[in-house]
């Protein structure tokens, strides 16, 4: 092989995961068809943020070319990026930002993701009314970019009141029974902001209020739900976090491995060393089109877009 | 001392003695709890409310029947492995059924089967090669979270049918939707089990003294490894209910199951040690333990806050059971 | 020096009422017998002394002086050492930590000095060195004792105290005869150094042997002191039963009853911790396993039982091979098995009466379904039979005395008869009465065509009861008595010879 | 068991486990590395060793805090949150004071005092108010955790360069983090030969004879929290060392790890029985199992499976091993 990439992935706990996974793999055989030969080796597993360290450790003792990782930890792998350098290992992170200034992220920006939603809430309620958030892990960097990202917008329209927070731990069924509490308390409750499958959840219980013709909820990208929405005509919208992240993080260290220099330097993001990808917005306009997009696919598969090799050489020079 | 305080004390000592039985204590503390969630945020405990809750609390309150059964046992009972079971059930059922309301009851049987299945391990485990029971499911645990990637990978995940979701969440008979009647169903054939069955006085024998009950004659073996393959099917079927809850199935559902149950069981009277307690106790734990988390999420304040709340509360609630003796009586 | 006087000390478990008067008056330099029946409440007056139960009320003097003692480490800084029915040992640790737990030798303030912890317990163990029997040695864990040995680890953890006071809370219960008399040697001359002992004791050759006072305690309450020089057993009986009839261990042998067809016969049998061991027993006999402590009495009974392996020989009952593995297998094929392990192998700790008594009976009916009212119907008889002593069927069967609980273990064989019954040195801590009771009981269901073979520690026990009695010694049978033989004599002859 | 011939019937092998209880658990260690070390030579190399022992030398200490709860019989399943915690507390002492080395080792401090604290918090509610511990621990690992989320809303936060670069770095050319293995491994030879360590085996041993016995139960059982605390701070501070920074919730799976660790060391999870050295070993088994499933060339969606069942195998093993040698 030409180049030899590692994979790391510390959780899977989703079927995203393992998309993004599936993704990367068919991305790499990709680069075929242009002559270069990609070998990936893939370590993914439950693990904690010292088991990933170890594995970013493992990758080393291969001696591969470049790491790219979905990160447990935005900042724990400061030194192990740095020993991965010095070793000439090329490092990127993907899905989560990381603080290492010897990687590069590529990426979602995850706080626009969270504004995307709210705006859309936000414009949806006319600027009013009251709103509930559920939120994922309660500490987790993701979650809470994604919240500093619908606090901003929300604080833009003094209307909208966000009457409650919860969080219910990125778990469907916890979203859904979060929700049902919420509905019980709040029962004048106009917006609900949720992230990723706790959408699912949230709507359910929704809907099993019959409350879906007076509430406005952001939705999810799975099949299952696409489904969902477009039968029961929900209110919905959903900011996209495509699984092919990982992919285009792929297609990016390959042009890198090749020597090619970025147009421009990846410098975005709290870090300034985020390269950030688009965000596909999904609402009633384009809905069939994404439906069409995931038609004939398992129900837990994701909406997704990655970058094209074409489309990521037009990024270096 | 008059005779009159002379005779109204043993009848203070029934009903002191009443108060500290840990069913009843779960019931007041459920009451009090109803009504600080009600003051909390007005609405809390309306019947609508108190109905959804106990939709929760029964998926919980299944699983822990058979967590409940593996404690009682003794030797260190305890099935981690619950929260593993849950979620493959979950997907399994998910994919046998697909949608559809023929499947609901293939689903059913490979569910059951299955979770037995695990559970036969754990107990062939636990009993066969003796391995502690603690480390037995944990890795087991480990094993089936294994699985659960595997399995998603290969094969489609399905969706829940309509009949199963209905069965759920939509009232059945008075009101009450298909999942609590089955719960009481549960509670039900639990009691009966362990109070009116030959099977049950063993399940206290093994779990009081183990050689002493296999010395007259109790298959302690196959007791315990029944014991196991029920807290698998249990868990199974909750897993089976949870798919119908949410509608489709999706990675570890389960594992926010597992240290519950514990605390379910602990909650309904069941001391850790085995071969005391029984399973009315632990419906009440189950109920109590939702409630005590519904509360907290209603209250608007930081989840650090909350968690630092519940985990207080928790603590506090404990002190109501199963203290251990102490060791100077 | 060390003058303890307990006055009025009470103790109530709930309803049972464990110690309502318990007075004890010991002084330097004697050995104070303490004597009840079962439940009497003899252990508790001790753990109250020892500071492991807390009275209810009383007071303890010691020197004249009232003292608190609020736990075990309180009693100990008194001078008062403890050996306790159901011993305080850690299985996994070793003989020699076992003895100096409570003090061990440490230096730098927290670090356990080896060497003065195994000079110190080496001290102690040579006491009975020569006693101790195959595999005692210091640094071995207690979990690789045998029970007699145990206790000796128990008694040598006392006696480490160094206490001025000590008390010994059936300390000879599975010691043979050596070790007992060794253990007495010990005892006389800790007497001759001033200090106080307590003994307890079910067996009256031992009390009147060690014995300086006794104090007979009935129903919770101390009934009299008196010096042992100027009683007799025939007093001391009359005054622990009270009112009820004194009772006598009869120490002749009984009129050999015709035994019957073998209900029960043995051939070649050996596995491990016995060889080549054959018998039978006929119906209507009480047949008597005598010897030394762990000759292979036990592993016999536990073999033929399906509890141990055996590697060959055959078993017939009633004439059908019957090599079961497991005790339901024997008890299915009519054999019964009554330990003297009543801790590990007998109590249903924690259930209710009810409950330790019908484990048999669903095994032998292949009952699935359990009606209490009709249960309790059902184990009445046995449970009245054996005069066992209890409130109520439902009470936790650990809230009863040792001996009653023994009671309720052997009652759940006598629910349906069963043709063999093995009895494992049954008696082990039951009281006299209840002793004489037990024989009656089983004399007349071997009257009724049971077989029976009863293992005894107790030689009286089994010169008085036993039709037929079958000395071992390391793992073989070697020598029968029967008829006139039955001697003790013959029996400490056969015991004590070289296998 | 009541037999005099039982005794005769132990090997060279037994009386070797009896004595060294975390001898399978070494057997097992050094077929992994020679595993390791055929699927992948490299990670048999220096670097690679240091980085494993850097890695999981906070397991490693995670599962010696564990080993002291289980010696007297209980368990702690909040020392993954108390990892967590006393990593986001120094990291952000640190930060407040400055980052210089004096505060570096001021906030040292101040971690283990927090370790500690909540060490004393589980045992006195344990031990003290006699909850069941694998309930009341699960209870206070809530706590714990909502305490570090109030501490650290989020993971973030570098810690000083002075400090991670110390850990990962190198004196006279041997890595910092060998002498602190060298330092841990004096520290627990000395703690072994504690009386405390006696007293907590017999309170895990029988718990009511050890009572009677006039052992201070309830002290010696807070004191195995407190240790266990204290031990999980000093985890918390190899974690921080490691990672460089704060993260509320960097231990929460470490604690059913450290659990796994223990019993593969051959400690008896019931208590009374082990050793601190199994612990350790133990810790090292889980990391080379999972760089060997990585290493064997498992598929990607079958790694988390191999694990899961070759530490389920690696338990089993274990304990059948040491206890066929001790029967
Ligand atoms: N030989 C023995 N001596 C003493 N105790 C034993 C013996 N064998 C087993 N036990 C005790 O009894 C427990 C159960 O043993 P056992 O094998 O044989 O169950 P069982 O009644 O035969 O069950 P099953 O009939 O279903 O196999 C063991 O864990 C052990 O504690
Ligand atoms: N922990 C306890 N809980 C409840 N009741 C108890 C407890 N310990 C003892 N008892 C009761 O107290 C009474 C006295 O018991 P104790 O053990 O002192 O008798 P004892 O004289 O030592 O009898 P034995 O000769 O059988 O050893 C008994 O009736 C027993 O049932
Ligand atoms: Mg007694
Ligand atoms: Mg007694």
């Amino acid at each position: 092989a030409d180049f030899k990439i590692g994979l790391s992935n510390g959780w899977v706990g989703s079927e995203w995961r393992t998309q993004m996974i599936d993704e990367a793999k068919a991305a790499a055989a990709a680069w075929k068809d242009k002559g270069v030969n990609v070998e990936v080796v893939v370590q993914s597993a439950n693990v904690d943020v010292p088991g990933q360290i170890a594995q970013v450790r493992n990758f080393m003792s291969q001696g591969v070319n470049a790491i790219i990782i979905n990160p447990n930890s935005p900042t724990a792998f400061d030194p192990i990026f740095k020993q991965a350098k010095d070793a000439g290992i090329l490092v990127i992170a993907t899905d989560a930002e990381v603080s290492s200034k010897d990687a590069t992220y590529v990426g979602i920006d995850q706080k626009a993701w969270g504004a995307a939603g709210a705006k859309w809430l936000a414009e949806t309620l006319g600027g009013k009314g009251n709103v509930v958030a559920i939120n994922g892990v309660a500490g987790h960097p993701a979650n809470e970019m994604r919240v500093a990202g619908y606090k901003e917008v929300f604080g833009k329209y003094p209307d909208i009141k966000i009457v409650n927070e919860v969080n219910a731990n990125w778990d469907q069924a916890q979203g859904q029974q979060a929700m049902q509490n919420l509905l019980a308390t709040y029962p004048d409750i106009n917006g609900v902001w949720v992230q990723d499958g706790m959408a699912a959840g949230a709507w359910k219980s929704i809907i099993d209020a019959g409350k879906q013709s007076s509430i406005a909820a952001t939705g999810e990208i799975r099949k299952d739900f696409i489904d969902i929405w477009t039968k029961d005509k929900l209110n919905s919208g959903a900011s996209v976090n495509p699984p092919g992240v990982m992919a285009s993080a792929l297609n990016v260290a390959v042009l890198m491995l090749q020597g090619k220099e970025l147009k421009e330097p990846a410098a975005a993001g709290q870090y300034k060393n985020a390269m950030y990808l688009p965000i596909p917005f999904i609402d009633s306009k384009n809905l069939p089109e994404a439906a069409k997009a995931v038609d004939g696919k398992p129900g837990y598969y994701s909406f997704t877009s990655q970058l094209s090799i074409e489309d990521a050489e037009k990024l270096f020079k | 001392m008059s005779a009159d305080a002379l005779a109204s004390k043993p009848a203070q000592n029934a009903v002191l003695a009443f108060l500290k039985k840990p069913l009843v204590v779960a019931l007041i503390l459920i009451v009090l709890l109803l009504a600080v969630g009600e003051w909390l945020s007005p609405g809390f405990a309306s019947p609508g409310q108190v109905l959804r809750l106990l939709i929760v609390a029964a998926l919980l309150g299944i699983v822990a029947a058979g967590q409940n059964l593996v404690i009682l046992g003794g030797r260190e009972g305890i099935d981690l492995s619950v929260g593993g079971i849950v979620s493959l059930a979950a997907i399994l059922a998910g994919n046998v059924m697909n949608g559809a309301d023929g499947g609901i009851l293939p689903a059913i049987l490979v569910c059951i089967v299955v979770g037995a299945f695990f559970g036969l391990i754990n107990g062939v485990g636990v009993t066969l090669l003796r391995i502690p029971p603690l480390v037995m499911t944990l890795g087991m645990l480990g094993v089936l979270q294994g699985l659960l990637v595997v399995i998603r990978n290969g094969i489609p995940s399905g969706r829940a049918a309509p009949g199963l979701s209905d069965f759920v969440v939509k009232p059945f008979l008075l009101g009450l939707p298909g999942i609590i009647w089955l719960w009481l169903l549960i509670g039900l054939a639990m009691a009966l089990l362990l109070r009116r069955t030959v099977f049950g006085y063993r399940v206290y024998a093994i779990g009081s003294n183990e050689q002493a009950a296999f010395m007259a004659g109790v298959p302690v073996k196959t007791i315990r490894i029944a014991l196991f393959m029920l807290s698998g099917a249990f868990a199974a079927i909750a897993g089976m209910c949870l798919l119908g809850y949410s509608g489709s199935s999706f990675a570890n559902v389960g594992e926010q199951y597992m240290l519950p149950s514990i605390i379910a069981v602990v909650l309904g009277g069941t001391p850790l040690s085995g071969g005391k307690g029984g399973y009315t106790g632990t419906m009440a734990g189950a109920v109590l333990l939702v409630l005590l988390q519904s509360i907290l999420t209603t209250v608007h304040i930081d989840e650090s806050g909350r968690q630092m709340v519940f985990g207080a509360t928790l603590v506090a609630l404990m002190l109501f059971y199963g203290r251990a003796k102490a060791m100077r009586s | 020096m060390s003058e303890l006087i307990v006055r009025g000390a009470r103790k109530a478990y709930g309803a049972t009422v464990a110690l309502s008067r318990g007075d004890l008056h010991l002084k330097p330099g004697e050995v104070h017998v303490l004597i009840g029946s079962n439940g009497s409440g003899k252990s508790t007056l001790c753990k109250i002394v020892a500071g492991s139960v807390k009275p209810d009320a009383g007071e303890v003097l010691l020197d004249g002086k009232p003292v608190t003692i609020d736990g075990p480490r309180a009693a100990r800084a008194l001078g008062i050492g403890i050996f306790y029915q159901e011993l305080s040992l850690a299985a996994r640790r070793t003989v020699a930590e076992n003895i100096l737990l409570p003090a061990m030798p440490v230096k730098g303030g927290v670090f356990v000095d080896r060497t003065a912890l195994e000079e110190r317990a080496a001290k102690v163990i040579a006491e009975f060195k020569d006693v101790a029997g195959e595999g005692f040695a210091a640094d071995v864990t207690v979990d690789r004792l045998r029970a007699d040995q145990r206790q000796l680890v128990e008694i040598m953890k006392a006696l480490a105290t160094e206490a001025p006071i000590l008390i010994f809370d059936e300390p000879t219960s599975a010691l043979d005869r050596a070790q007992v008399d060794r253990f007495f040697e010990i005892l006389r001359r800790l007497k001759q150094e001033g200090r106080a002992m307590v003994f307890i004791s079910h067996r009256m050759d031992e009390i009147f042997s060690i014995g300086d006072r006794v104090t007979v305690i009935r129903d919770g309450a101390t009934v009299a002191t008196s010096a042992i020089a100027e009683t007799n057993a025939d007093t001391v009986i009359r005054q622990m039963v009270g009112e009820r009839e004194a009772v006598f261990v009869d120490a002749k042998p009984p009129v050999p009853a015709t035994a019957g067809d073998a209900v029960l016969s043995v051939a070649n049998l050996s596995g491990a911790g016995f060889r080549d061991i054959s018998f039978s027993v006929g119906k209507g006999e009480i047949l008597g396993f005598g010897g030394l402590h762990g000759q292979g009495q036990s592993s016999v009974l536990r073999a033929i039982f399906g509890a141990l392996a055996h590697n060959s020989g055959a078993i017939h009952v009633g004439g059908k091979p019957c090599a079961a593995r497991t005790p339901a297998e024997a008890i299915r094929n009519g054999i019964a098995y009554v330990s003297g392990d009543r801790g590990r192998d007998g109590t249903l700790t924690g259930r209710p009466i009810l409950e330790n008594v019908t484990p048999i009976h669903f095994l032998r009916n292949g009952l699935h379904l359990a009606r209490p009212g009709a249960l309790t119907a059902l184990v009445d008889g046995p449970l009245k039979a054996l005069k066992t002593k209890f409130q109520d069927i439902g009470q936790p069967v650990n809230s009863l005395s040792g001996g009653n609980q023994q009671k309720v273990v052997i009652a759940r064989w006598l629910v349906d008869r069963p043709s063999i019954l093995l009895l494992d040195d049954p008696t082990k801590g039951i009281d006299l009465a209840a002793k004489s009771d037990l024989f009656q009981l089983i004399r007349s269901l071997a009257a009724d065509g049971m077989g029976i073979v009863l293992y005894s520690s107790e030689d009286a026990e089994l010169l008085a009861n036993a039709d037929r009695i079958l000395v071992f010694n390391s793992g073989a049978v070697t020598r029968e008595l029967k008829g006139e033989d039955r001697t003790r004599y013959n029996l400490y002859h056969a015991a004590y010879e070289a296998a | 068991m009541s037999d005099a011939t039982q005794q005769s019937r132990t090997g060279g092998l037994g009386r070797l486990i009896r004595r060294y209880p975390f001898l399978p658990a070494l057997i097992i260690l050094v077929a992994l590395l020679a595993l390791n070390g055929i699927f992948e030579p490299r990670s048999l190399g220096f670097r690679a060793m240091t980085g494993l022992v850097s890695t999981y030398l906070a397991l490693m200490m995670l599962a010696v805090a564990q080993t002291y709860v289980v010696f007297s019989g209980d368990i702690d399943l909040s020392a993954g949150s108390i990892v967590s915690l006393v990593n986001v507390s120094v990291i952000v002492l640190m930060q407040k004071w400055g980052g210089d080395g004096f505060s570096v080792i001021a906030a040292c401090l101040a971690g283990a005092l927090i370790g500690l604290a909540c060490g004393l918090i589980n045992g006195i509610i344990v031990a003290g108010l006699r909850l069941q511990a694998i309930v009341a621990t699960f209870a206070t690992s809530i706590f714990f955790t909502g305490l570090a989320l109030t501490v650290l809303p989020v993971a973030g936060t570098p810690a000083p360069e002075a400090y991670w670069t110390t850990y990962g770095g190198r004196f006279f050319g041997i890595p910092f983090v060998l002498y602190a293995v060298v330092a841990v491994a004096i520290v627990l030879a000395f703690l072994m030969r504690m009386r405390l360590t006696t007293q907590m085996l017999a309170v895990g041993d029988d718990q009511q004879a050890a009572f009677q016995s006039g052992l201070p139960v309830t002290a010696i059982r807070i004191k195995g929290y407190v240790f266990c605390g204290l031990f999980a701070a000093l985890a918390a501070l190899c974690i921080t060392g490691d990672t460089a920074s704060g993260d509320p919730l960097v231990g929460g799976k470490m604690t059913l790890y450290s659990v796994a660790a223990v019993v593969l060391g051959g400690s008896a999870l019931a208590g009374g029985f082990g050793t601190v050295t199994g612990s350790l070993i133990g810790a090292l088994i889980i990391g080379l199992i999972n760089a060997l499933v990585f290493f064997v060339g498992t598929p990607s969606e079958w790694q988390n499976f191999a694990q899961g069942f070759a530490i389920l195998a690696a338990l089993m093993t274990g304990i059948l091993v040491s206890r066929g040698a001790r029967a």
